[in-house]
């Protein structure tokens, strides 16, 4: 069959307007139906007629998933919430500014205006052997084309890898996960997971990048009162400063007392399949100050264990950097 | 209508293999459900048709209680074997049946490493140490105990066949079909290996070609099926009232003197020697004449 | 007293419809009936087209034919490109077309299409295809002439032996080969003697508009609708891709959403859709998405080269040993040569040894692409450049001063001369206005994990040439109507090359009427728009049609109210002299009334025939006609200059450089229009940033496949990516030698603003050359952490 | 309303569930003509199964145009093809160029990479929209881009000119930098830029000035 990649194929469209109406539909149709939020993962997946769903549920008319609302002391974000609406709310800026500047760290500015906090932690990896359709375990194929030897794998991971050597590409993900964000999943009885635990690796299973299956969809993101109004830092470094997908990327919390570090959460995008937390660097760094000493320490426990492949080995020195540049920041 | 094969596109747009279809799992779960309960079935059955008990054969002179059957070393390779073997098939088969199972390649390739050092192991002992032939051989007389015990099985009229040397035909029957598939997934397995993170190679998807990779990955897809198949009848046969006798010897390593008498011809597995009873026999004392001159 | 046109700013007369989304681009033309058409493109980067079952694909309701090589002629054993082809020579090359009545239909008819390929070795790497024994691009062989057809050109162990060491290798009886003076006397003498291996990226031109076509056919009669750079040298290689007279196709490009050497004379594949419609007689729209342009949109060609430079003590460049192995593409490119004399005219080495190689590759075709060759050279030398001066304790800008050329100048192969040169000029004003001794003074110093880093690059290419017509008519409204043959890209120069003329004529802007995009209308013969002719050479054949008009005016005025023809003068639509006065539109109705030379019913002879004259019959009688051929000559090549200084950031724990500050300075004679100059440096020096700093292609070595297909994956530089405040201008000194006094710009603004860059990251690394580009944070990274960099020193295609 | 009786026709067929889903509507529609999805069942019941509504009614530029729209048709290619609305142009078709942007209800997206049926309800206003119909007078925008010559080939204009309006409207005093964030959305590939951003600038001032 020869290939074009150009015009979605048809699909049936149907638009829901309440949560219980999708996980519906969503059951009925199981892997034939696709999930379309703010749709800018999943046009080119259309566009490239690589991923053909019979059925594309639209929940953008699903009142319940836009808007932010307070809830215990924290945010509820409703899955639709756009990231330019996360970038511009009050108290996410005030309180939670770490998630405010991830969100504008995302591509461009038409994409912020469309694209959902939902979609942006939920999109699909970038490796471009998978995004051309070629037949990698990923696609459900017997192979990694990306972790051969002679391949292009500069932006690919350095660990956590299980066959499959692709990276999670979103830039909210850390920072959710830094401010122990609570993912809430209908399907159709309701679960709350850690977003930590959102994110899956291939070693759970190479074909998914989140814990959604088919029938299961994110409804909210609850960010809890515990990390409000700490010391944040996040940096992304990429090869655009715009419209591009990080090589490497930091969030951090830290809870300070006085110049003492009394709690903190780290995580990293762009080394793994997923988002890695450092739940080591940050008990490394807790009660100290983030003196220089520390900071050399948190680089260096960050990046244990680290494997290049042919073509990052950099990804190793700049995880470390960025770490520690992320203690330096509450020294 | 079940598909045999998965097959893709490579990137060059060419039709190539991948591997076998995943319904043969499934199909090879059902074809065993229906063995094991067809034959519980049968079994009972034919539990009240007319049979002449089997005779016991007058037992030689100086026959301890306790038969060696199986050495120490034996029943450790069998037991290791079983282990990595059920450890392979459920890191395998579970992720296929969709469920979450994190960390099961590691598994199933620890496993395999472990199953090639004991299969090593196994084959230079069975060579050097134990029976070879007895197990190994196929010849005339292999044939005509096997057609006998078939012709048993189907007719109640059917004389009994002739006693078995040590290993009868329905347990070399299995052996030998064994080794092939086990033989086969575990070459092909370590062709596998070589595209994964192992410490032993330096991870290489591109050891082989498109349609090569996909023969291997049938090939294995096949042999892991087939187990299914091979491994839940000997659970079950182990498993049988009648056949406990023998199974426990896989555990103590004899069988009592009743059994022996009972089951095989004491011209062709001879026993001799007579040590007192539970001494551990060395298999060498047991000789067994070739069967096929 | 009218304004003056040369030196003003004006918006273009298309400014309007471009803004209100009233200009129309090649795939917003409509025509009843229209069909689409598709391209099956090939998934293998060299394979033979066994069989192709297309039975399922047409039975599809919707599917009106399909177009194969056999339609458009058959590819001949030689490297050059068909519109559709039986043996594709890279991945994505098109093997057939589909129409359908929808775009959807199309797709789904490509996808019922079976295939039967045969693949075939393919290269991607030169350097893989000079190795002894190493596959080459064409079953015949990697090199071809047009006497002895193909053959195998390879280098020996013993080069790459040298190569291993890292040595520059020494190829034997290198394809292309010329020297000047003796250089290696001349490196014996050298104070300061460097020798670099180099690579410098292909990168896809990418224009926002892709190169889309609509097509359709009346009594025999073409009219397409195209997206393409030039207009009348387009539409004469049209009519000959068609085989039609030129004077049957009308040809339609209003607009081109840029092109950048990419789509100069048109391109192969806009025949595809005017054959397709001439096939199943219904009007074809092909419209073509980004993914295919990434294949059939041309890319700037890969070096891969070794260059040794000998400087004196005083830091004047004495001898230059440039070797490079071009990557080519299945159907060529002559960068390397341009590369070669660039490398001799910017640095004036004495002593010279050139050899160079262009080898075929499976990869996307190749074509110019802004400043081809310059850009590439300049960015890859003036690092190298800056090497000497540090090693000599030499400030890098006395040392750029010092070997910069003068007028005197001989360079290439040839000794090539020139009609001006300021380009030291060009490099003391921008140095000044970039303040270059206060911020040489800030080179290397750290803030936090910043260093600042320093840059400046001079880069000269071609600006002009010469020997077009003009053509020009005063109607009855009295208003001048300028007929453009020159495309329409966004150089603004279809109106900024009629200024001098209307000035010459004492008109106001207002008076001036452009009438371009439309060979109906009437187009004289052009240049190509490209290698920055235009300007020069437009506003001289312009000039040169408003002195005819002029002489006419006069003679028309002097028989009308006595006198003598040069006792009068023109201003503000009027001509006016000892008779008294008269306006233009009296003019016009006066000259039609006389005819003859007057209202272009007869012409001069000096004009083209083929292409001049016909066009100037469409319009004769409508008033009066200045129609004029370029006759003023010249000595000498037409180049032009462009000095850039860029201050820089880079982060020694990320390898993220920021562009903190970028002047350009050029001379390019006479400025016409200073904001389309200022926007032509400024725009030509950020492609040059791009080239520098971003934008590449990668390959997968297994498959042969591109994987910077998308926008994203290529990296263009975007708003982020550029910095906040720029300056750009021009020493303004006219060019004897052009009655305008005025060249081009497009070209030579690439090189400069590369250059500018990869000096200034070298700098910001202690004088550290990676020599390589693009300069992107992994390697930058790897090279200051002492960790192994992605990439091998010589590695094409990656990123 | 098109989305009304929809809503309507499903109430009917699926009473348990109330989302919009209808079956393809009959009747003349506007320009349903030849032209790059033009949703006739051509390709027959297998690859054109659907039964979602087809004629909408969508506000563009302030006008309710009724047209026949398939599920999978995005809104670059309704307005370009179907409502004969060419000024928003296909650049890349990817979301990554921003030729394609278009104000929905007042904010800048890719009209590539947006479903038509996605904007029942809502409003849409493209480059045609911004120039006053009946006087021809140009937005302040324009009347900015006017003034400083802006653009070169000009492609990518269009979608420049509805992210300054965009931003305009958020941000009506920006810095050169909140300037440049703003429109970091849209590529150049002539590299205009730095005309650009004056455009901007100026563009703000005029608003302000008014």
């Amino acid at each position: 069959m020869a290939t074009i990649k150009d015009m979605i194929p048809p699909f049936d469209l149907v638009q829901p307007t309440s949560v219980d109406d999708a996980v519906a539909l969503l059951r009925e149709h199981g892997a034939n139906a696709w999930v379309l939020a703010g749709g800018l993962d999943t046009f080119d997946w259309l566009k490239d007629r690589i991923k053909r769903p019979g059925v594309v549920v639209d929940i953008g008319g699903i009142q319940e998933l836009h808007g932010i609302r307070d809830a215990q002391g924290g945010l509820e974000i409703g899955a639709m919430a756009t990231l330019t609406e996360v970038i511009n709310h009050q108290r996410v800026r005030s309180e939670y500014s770490l998630l405010a500047n991830a969100a504008d760290h995302v591509a461009t500015p038409q994409i912020r205006n469309q694209g959902t906090l939902g979609g942006n932690v939920s999109q699909d990896t970038r490796c471009w052997y998978y995004r051309s359709g070629w037949p990698c375990y990923r696609a459900g194929g017997n192979t990694c084309y990306a972790s051969a030897p002679v391949a292009m794998n500069r932006e690919h991971a350095i660990m956590g890898t299980s066959r499959c050597v692709a990276v999670n590409p979103s830039d909210t993900a850390p920072a959710l996960i830094a401010l122990d964000a609570k993912m809430v999943v209908q399907s159709p009885r309701r679960r709350t997971v850690d977003a930590e635990d959102y994110f899956i690796g291939p070693t759970t299973d190479i074909t998914r990048m989140t814990i959604l299956k088919p029938g299961d969809l994110l409804t909210q993101i609850h960010i809890p009162a515990t990390w409000a109004n700490s010391s944040f830092y996040y940096e992304k470094v990429r090869d655009r400063g715009s419209w591009d997908f990080q090589l490497v990327s930091v969030a951090a919390a830290f809870r300070m007392s006085g110049s003492t570090i009394e709690e903190a959460r780290i995580a990293v995008n762009g080394v793994a399949p997923y988002p890695v937390r450092l739940e080591g660097v940050e008990r490394l760094v807790r009660g100290t100050n983030g003196d220089e000493a520390t900071q050399v320490a948190a680089g260096d426990l960050a990046i244990a264990g680290a494997r290049a492949l042919a073509r990052n080995d950099f990804k190793i020195p700049m995880m470390r950097n960025l770490v520690r540049r992320a203690v330096r920041s509450v020294a | 209508m079940i598909e045999l094969f998965r097959r893709t596109q490579n990137p060059w747009g060419q039709d190539v293999l991948i591997g076998v279809s995943w319904d043969l799992m499934w199909t090879a779960i059902v074809l065993a459900a229906v063995f094991l309960v067809g034959h519980a079935v049968w079994y009972r059955w034919r539990k009240f048709s007319e049979h002449a008990a089997a005779t016991p054969a007058a037992v030689p002179a100086g026959v301890p209680e306790r038969i060696q059957r199986h050495s120490l070393a034996a029943r450790l390779f069998h037991w290791t074997m079983s282990a990595s073997m059920l450890a392979l098939l459920f890191s395998a088969f579970v992720p296929i049946m969709d469920l979450d199972f994190a960390g099961w390649l590691t598994i199933h390739w620890i496993a395999g490493v472990v199953l090639i050092a004991t299969i090593v192991y196994h084959i230079i002992h069975a060579i050097g140490w134990m029976d070879f032939w007895s197990m190994m051989s196929v010849g005339p007389k292999f044939f005509k105990e096997g057609f006998q015990t078939v012709r048993h099985v189907l007719s109640s009229k059917a004389p009994e066949p002739e006693k078995a040397g040590k290993y009868p035909f329905d347990h070399r029957m299995y052996h030998h079909a064994i080794v092939v598939v086990s033989l086969s997934a575990v070459v092909t397995g370590v062709l596998m290996m070589m595209r994964v993170d192992t410490p032993f190679f330096t991870r290489n998807t591109y050891l082989l070609s498109d349609s090569m990779t996909g023969l291997v990955f049938a090939i294995h897809g096949f042999a892991g099926v087939s187990l299914i198949l091979l491994i839940a009848s000997h659970i079950y046969f182990a498993l049988r009232p009648e056949k406990r006798w023998i199974t426990w010897s896989m555990v103590r390593g004899w069988i009592d003197r009743e059994h022996y008498a009972e089951h095989f011809d004491p011209a062709k597995w001879v026993v001799t020697g007579d040590r007192e009873a539970g001494g551990a026999l060395a298999d060498s004392s047991v000789s067994a004449p070739l069967e096929d001159e | 007293m009218a304004e003056r046109l040369v030196g003003a700013d004006h918006a273009p007369p298309d400014l309007r419809a471009k803004i209100t989304g009233r200009a129309r681009y090649a795939e917003d033309f409509r025509a009843p009936g229209m069909v689409f058409m598709k391209l099956l493109l090939s998934p293998m980067p060299h394979c033979r087209v066994r069989n192709v079952d297309a039975t399922r694909a047409l039975a599809l309701p919707g599917v009106i034919d399909i177009l194969r090589a056999s339609d458009v002629g058959e590819p001949s054993d030689r490297p050059s490109e068909s519109m559709l082809t039986d043996e594709p020579l890279y991945e994505g090359e098109p093997i057939l077309a589909i129409a359908a009545v929808d775009e959807e239909t199309c797709a789904a008819a490509i996808e019922l299409i079976r295939l039967d390929l045969e693949p075939l070795p393919f290269v991607l790497d030169p350097l893989e295809s000079l190795r002894p024994g190493g596959p080459n691009a064409f079953t015949g062989g990697n090199q071809f002439s047009g006497q002895d057809g193909w053959s195998e050109y390879k280098w020996t162990d013993a080069e790459f032996a040298a190569i291993e060491r890292g040595e520059m290798p020494d190829p034997q009886d290198m394809p292309t080969t010329w020297s000047k003076g003796d250089v290696d006397a001349a490196f014996a003498e050298a104070a300061y003697v460097v020798m670099e291996p180099i690579v410098h990226q292909s990168l896809t031109h990418h224009p926002m508009e892709p190169r889309s076509t609509m097509a359709y056919w009346e009594n025999g009669r073409p009219f397409v609708y195209v997206s393409t750079q030039s207009a009348q040298r387009t539409k004469m290689g049209l009519a000959d891709a068609l085989d039609v007279d030129p004077e049957d196709l009308t040809f339609v490009s209003e607009y081109c959403g840029g092109g950048f050497g990419s789509k100069i004379g048109g391109h192969t594949h806009m025949a595809l859709a005017p054959a397709m419609s001439r096939k199943i007689g219904r009007p074809v729209m092909h419209r073509v998405t980004r993914y295919e342009e990434n294949y059939i949109g041309r890319a700037r060609p890969g070096f891969q080269s070794w260059v040794k430079m000998g400087f004196r003590a005083d830091g004047k460049c004495t001898a230059i040993d440039l070797l490079i192995a071009q990557e080519s593409g299945p159907y060529g490119a002559s960068d390397y040569n341009s590369a070669g004399s660039i490398a001799d005219l910017a640095f004036t080495p004495e002593n010279i040894r050139f050899r160079g190689v262009a080898m075929y590759t499976n990869t996307p075709p190749k074509a110019a692409q802004r400043g081809p060759g310059g850009a590439q050279i300049i960015s890859m030398l003036e690092p190298i450049h800056d090497k000497a001066a540090r090693q000599l304790g030499l400030d890098r800008l006395q040392v750029r001063l010092l070997n910069a050329p003068t007028a005197d100048v001989g360079f290439g192969p040839r000794n090539g001369t020139l009609t001006s040169v300021f380009a030291r000029e060009a490099l003391a004003e921008g140095a000044e206005i970039f303040d270059w001794e206060a911020k040489q003074a800030l080179s290397g110093r750290r803030v936090g994990s910043k260093v600042t880093g320093v840059g400046l690059g001079l880069s000269p290419y071609t600006a002009g040439s010469r020997g077009y017509d003009g053509l020009l008519v005063i109607r009855p409204d009295g208003r001048l109507y300028a007929y453009q043959g020159v495309g329409n890209l966004g150089t603004h120069s279809i109106a900024d090359t009629v200024k001098p003329a209307a000035q010459l004529l004492g008109l106001n802007w207002d008076q001036v009427e452009i009438v371009w995009g439309d060979s109906s209308r009437g187009m004289p013969r052009s240049s190509i728009q490209a290698g920055s002719q235009t300007t020069h050479a437009h506003s001289r054949a312009n000039y040169a049609a408003a002195e005819d008009a002029l002489r006419k005016i006069r003679l028309v005025a002097s028989r009308q109210l006595g006198g003598s023809p040069n006792a009068y003068q023109v201003d503000n639509g009027r001509v006016s002299g000892p008779g008294g006065s008269m306006t233009f539109a009296q003019v016009a109705e006066r000259a039609i009334a006389l005819g003859g030379e007057f209202d272009g019913s007869t012409l001069p002879s000096d004009i083209s025939e083929r292409e001049t004259v016909p066009a100037a019959q469409r319009l004769a009688g409508q008033g009066l006609m200045g129609v004029a051929a370029d006759a003023y000559g010249g000595n000498g090549s037409i180049y032009s200059w462009q000095a850039g200084f860029a201050l820089v950031e880079l982060d020694v724990e990320t390898g993220m450089v920021e562009i903190l500050e970028y002047v350009g300075w050029a001379d390019c004679g006479t400025v016409i229009h200073p904001r389309s100059l200022k926007a032509q440096e400024l725009g030509g020096s950020i492609q040059g940033m791009g080239m520098a700093m971003s934008q590449r292609w990668v390959f997968d070595p297994r498959y042969g496949v591109p994987f910077a297909n998308r926008l994203y994956t290529a990296r263009p530089p975007g708003f982020h990516d550029v910095p906040l405040e720029m300056t750009a201008g021009a020493v303004n000194i006219p060019d004897p030698q052009t009655p305008v006094g005025a060249k081009g710009i497009g070209e030579p603004s690439v090189g400069a603003g590369a250059a500018a860059l990869t000096t200034a990251i070298a700098d910001a690394m202690g004088g550290n050359c990676l020599c390589r580009t693009p300069l992107t944070p992994d390697i930058i990274l790897a090279e200051l952490e002492g960790r192994p960099g992605p990439w091998s020193r010589l590695d094409q295609h990656v990123g | 309303m098109a989305e009304v009786e929809s809503v309507g026709v499903l109430e009917k067929k699926y009473s348990r569930r109330t989302f919009i889903k209808g079956v393809i509507a009959t009747g003349a529609t506007v320009s349903a003509s030849s032209y790059a999805l033009r949703g006739t069942s051509l390709l027959g019941a297998a690859t054109f199964q659907t039964s979602t509504e087809r004629l909408i009614t969508l506000n563009v530029n302030g006008q309710q145009r009724r047209v026949d729209v398939l599920p999978h048709e995005t809104l670059a290619m309704t307005l370009r093809y179907k409502l004969n609305l060419t000024g928003t142009k296909l650049g890349c078709d990817r979301a990554e160029c921003g030729a394609c942007t278009v104000l929905i209800d007042g904010v800048n997206q890719y009209g590539c990479s947006i479903l038509t049926h996605q904007l029942r309800g809502r409003s849409v206003v493209t480059i045609e929209g911004l120039e006053d119909a009946d006087t021809g007078e140009l937005s302040v925008v324009q009347e900015a881009v006017m003034e400083q010559g802006g653009f070169q080939c000009a492609f990518c204009a269009p979608g420049f000119i509805m992210s300054m309006t965009a931003m305009l409207d958020t941000n009506p005093n920006p810095t050169r930098e909140e300037a440049r964030h703003a429109l970091s959305g849209n590529l150049c590939r002539c590299a205009d830029y730095d005309k650009i951003l004056t455009c901007a600038m100026r563009a703000a001032e005029l608003a302000r000035s008014v």
